[in-house]
């Protein structure tokens, strides 16, 4: 906990920081009139619709999803990297290399198969 | 001073009972909610409270299993989501909606 | 002790709180935001309970993955408040609640008065100092190795199906069949 | 934080110095920056205001502050309030992690009658054990600040704008996360400061059992990882949103972005938040690679403090921190520099360029250095 407790320190220190430059900002601002047109959203001019359906593309969900994967992935490798050297010392230097190997094998299947299968293309 | 002494002397059971009310809300979610998303939402809830039990026993017992545990859930938990959320955008491109009881209508 | 037991009940409240509002947030968006904001808790109490690279893990996989991918998906959709975010029924939701409360209260009960005799001193014994993030490598990669392989094998055939599932033309709103 | 009130207090005091720092180091950027700039582009620049045009920074807060305060009619209020100010928590929280200078050892004094100390003061925010996974857990928090930005003006430009934002800030992501396994198998430790430290000798290669020293040569990172080091540099930029990939904010041919809604001091704090993502940036990579503080034939914390070997300790570990402080500085300072000058000097990718370039080109040249750094290392270490 201890160690814990000035980082939290600091993040709320950074919220009343950021809320204090908002409201003295808004304080401080002119006051001009406001009429409809100015409030509305900005969308170079026309008249904005957000009631219609906004087609996004799929691609932005798959890029997510396939970053989720492969961020574990790697974050598997930070605890093999940080042992690295005391296998190598204990002499197991190849079980660790053939442990990793393997799941290094699965990996690279893996981003092998999202390019052969064209799912991170962007047209 | 006895019952004062059980609120204050923070132990495992305190994260324990944590974790069982941080489960029960994720299960509430889970069967209140109509909205698939924010029922994938309550499962990575259950599965948080989970893993919160588990790092308290592996502060217990001084093993470090129950971490290792923790890691392997949230793989899973994170497979799960990603599979989880690919349905549901099947499900909103059919019906333009994310009710549960759309599931009943797919089909391969 | 005394602060111990504050930073507890002041992380707890959080998490409550938070978890709370995840449920009951009517807004899918909302929701998954309060959501965010209970894993980066659950991440301080895993740090405070000395599993320090799990906490950090928390964080990179819980708030900095997945729901990023929940807020992503429900930006996506372009959802607006539900009108009708519960599921219908007075009596069944009553249930529902009371089923989950009584889980909870029996997993209070049967933990306060389990673990009492089964612990006693270990707590708080655990060397702080110990360099437990290499231990923890050490292990994965020995006793839980076939495991660690097999989980590299489950996210492969994850990638594979989530791409077949959204493999379709078109966007979010793509035309009915 | 503390075990008394004096340790408390300077604590407290140095993690706000610290936060201020940072802050202050922003306005001064955008000056270098646009002075810069125009130096590069043959121009003047902003010169009217103060001497050099450095008082133009005063300016431009009093214009920031005094402008008029607008929100978009059907935003949702606290969302879009929130979204600058969360911009600002994941560089202000990594920035505080980074190991700015040597710590100083205070000797036990006396002061209102009472004996304090012995202290060490860390020249950091706070001390982190698992140093670098915290810095990737914070700043993996960053694709917030944009989609909530994005989602709360209620504006199409603005949504597509944070999908395309936060698209590329988790792409580069990993191949960040990749690039960094080269270090962490060379070094063996998450902590920073054990990381410097290990890097703070003469360049000694283990060959096979043998070690040969070049004593001229400082141990840095980048003679054992020049892939990797090129690798992160890229994935920064990427990171922090500047050219060449500032898609999120290229106004010339995609509207704005994120901030298309953004004016006056809420628009400047999401600015904050980019500096302070090249600020920890450019400290990651000197303490990654160029041996953070320290600077091994002249410039370490033994030679420095041999320099005041007349002084009482406390002052001695004052000054060197100091001047070791410096140092860092210097080094950040050529990295900000560099990511000014790129600025002007490369182009802006396309988007499906940008994607590829992530996923194609990035993320197997890192998986390529770590596989060859495991197996060099394996070969190096072991005793045949």
């Amino acid at each position: 906990m201890s160690q814990l407790l000035p980082v939290l320190v600091l993040s709320g220190f950074v919220v009343v920081f950021g809320a204090a430059i908002i409201v003295v900002a808004s304080l401080l601002g002119t006051k001009a009139a406001k009429s409809k047109t100015k409030l509305e959203t900005y969308e170079c001019g026309l008249e904005s619709d957000m009631s219609g359906s906004t087609k996004v593309p799929i691609k932005f969900y798959l890029t997510a999803i396939l970053f989720i994967l492969f961020d574990i992935e790697i974050i598997f490798m930070y605890p093999w990297a940080l042992s690295f050297n005391d296998f190598i010392r204990q002499g197991y230097g190849l079980y660790i290399m053939g442990a990793m190997g393997v799941f290094l094998l699965i990996f690279i299947l893996g981003l092998l198969w999202e390019v052969k299968s064209k799912a991170l293309e962007w047209e | 001073m006895l019952i004062a002494d059980k609120f204050l002397r923070i132990g495992p059971e305190h994260y324990l009972a944590l974790s069982a009310i941080l489960f029960s809300f994720g299960m509430i979610a889970v069967m209140m909610r109509k909205n698939v998303i924010v029922m994938l939402m309550g499962i990575e809830l259950m599965l948080n409270a989970v893993n919160l039990s588990f790092v308290v026993f592996a502060r217990e017992t001084g093993a470090l299993n129950g971490q290792i545990m923790v890691f392997f859930v949230m793989t899973i938990a994170a497979a799960e989501a990603g599979v989880g959320l690919a349905l549901a955008v099947a499900i909103y491109k059919k019906f333009k909606e994310l009710n549960i009881r759309h599931f009943e209508k797919l089909k391969g | 002790m005394i602060y111990e037991a504050i930073s507890f009940y002041a992380l707890a409240l959080f998490l409550t709180f938070f978890a709370y509002k995840t449920i009951s947030a009517t807004n899918p968006i909302h929701s998954a935001l309060y959501l965010v904001l209970t894993m980066l808790g659950l991440g301080a109490v895993f740090f405070s309970l000395g599993a320090h690279f799990i906490a950090g893990v928390q964080v990179i996989v819980y708030a900095g993955a997945v729901m990023v991918l929940f807020v992503m998906v429900l930006m996506l959709f372009d959802l607006k408040s539900e009108l009708q975010a519960f599921s219908k029924g007075m009596l069944s939701g009553f249930l529902k609640v009371f089923s989950a409360a009584a889980l909870a209260g029996v997993a209070i009960g049967v933990i306060s008065h389990s673990v009492q005799v089964v612990d006693g001193a270990s707590w708080g014994v655990g060397d702080p100092n110990a360099d437990v993030t290499k231990y923890l490598s050490i292990l994965l990669y020995t006793n839980y190795l076939f495991a660690f392989e097999v989980l590299g094998v489950l996210l492969l055939v994850v990638a594979i199906g989530a791409v077949a599932l959204s493999r379709m033309k078109g966007g979010t709103h793509a035309d009915r069949r | 934080m503390g075990s008394d009130i004096f340790e408390i207090g300077v604590n407290f005091i140095k993690m706000v110095l610290i936060f201020v720092m940072m802050v202050q180091l922003v306005p001064l950027l955008v000056w270098v920056e646009r002075r810069g700039s125009a130096y590069i582009q043959n121009r003047f620049g902003p010169n009217r205001v103060g001497p050099l045009g450095l008082t133009q920074l005063l300016a431009d807060a009093v214009k920031f502050l005094t402008k008029e305060d607008f929100m978009p009619e059907r935003g949702y209020r606290f969302l879009f309030l929130a979204a600058p100010v969360v911009a600002l928590i994941p560089a202000a929280l990594a920035f505080g992690a980074i190991p700015l200078s040597h710590p100083i050892f205070v000797e036990p004094f006396e002061w209102l009658g009472q004996t304090w100390g012995p202290y060490q003061f860390d020249f950091q925010s706070y001390k982190i054990g698992i140093g670098i996974v915290f810095v990737l857990a914070v700043s993996s928090l960053a694709a917030y600040s944009l989609m909530l930005a994005g989602y709360a003006s209620n504006n199409k430009y603005s949504l597509y704008g944070a999908l395309r934002a936060s698209a590329q800030t988790i792409s580069y992501e990993l191949a960040m996360g990749l690039s960094i396994v080269g270090i962490l198998l060379l070094f063996n430790t998450f902590d920073f400061s054990e990381m410097i430290r290990l890097q703070s000798g003469p360049l000694s290669f283990h060959v096979l059992g043998t070690v040969y020293t070049f004593d001229f040569l400082p141990n840095w990172g980048i003679f054992y990882q020049p892939l990797g080091a090129i690798l992160l540099l890229a994935a920064m930029f990427a990171e922090t949103n500047r050219l060449p990939f500032d898609l999120p904010e290229a106004e010339a041919e995609l509207v704005a972005g994120y901030h298309t809604e953004y004016g006056g001091i809420k628009m400047n704090m999401f600015y904050i938040g980019e500096y302070g993502h090249m600020l920890v940036a450019s400290g990651l990579m000197v303490t990654f690679y160029f041996g953070g503080y320290t600077l091994y034939p002249f410039l370490t914390p033994g030679t420095v403090s041999s320099w005041f070997a007349g002084s009482t300790p406390t002052m001695t570990s004052v000054w060197t921190s100091l001047i070791l402080h410096v140092v860092f500085l210097t080094k950040v300072l050529l990295f900000l520099w560099l990511f000014i000058w790129v600025r002007w000097s490369l182009p802006r990718f396309r988007y499906d360029q940008l994607m590829d370039l992530g996923w194609k080109t990035m993320l197997p040249w890192a998986l390529g250095n770590t596989i060859v750094t495991a197996i060099v290392i394996f070969i190096m270490r072991t005793s045949w």
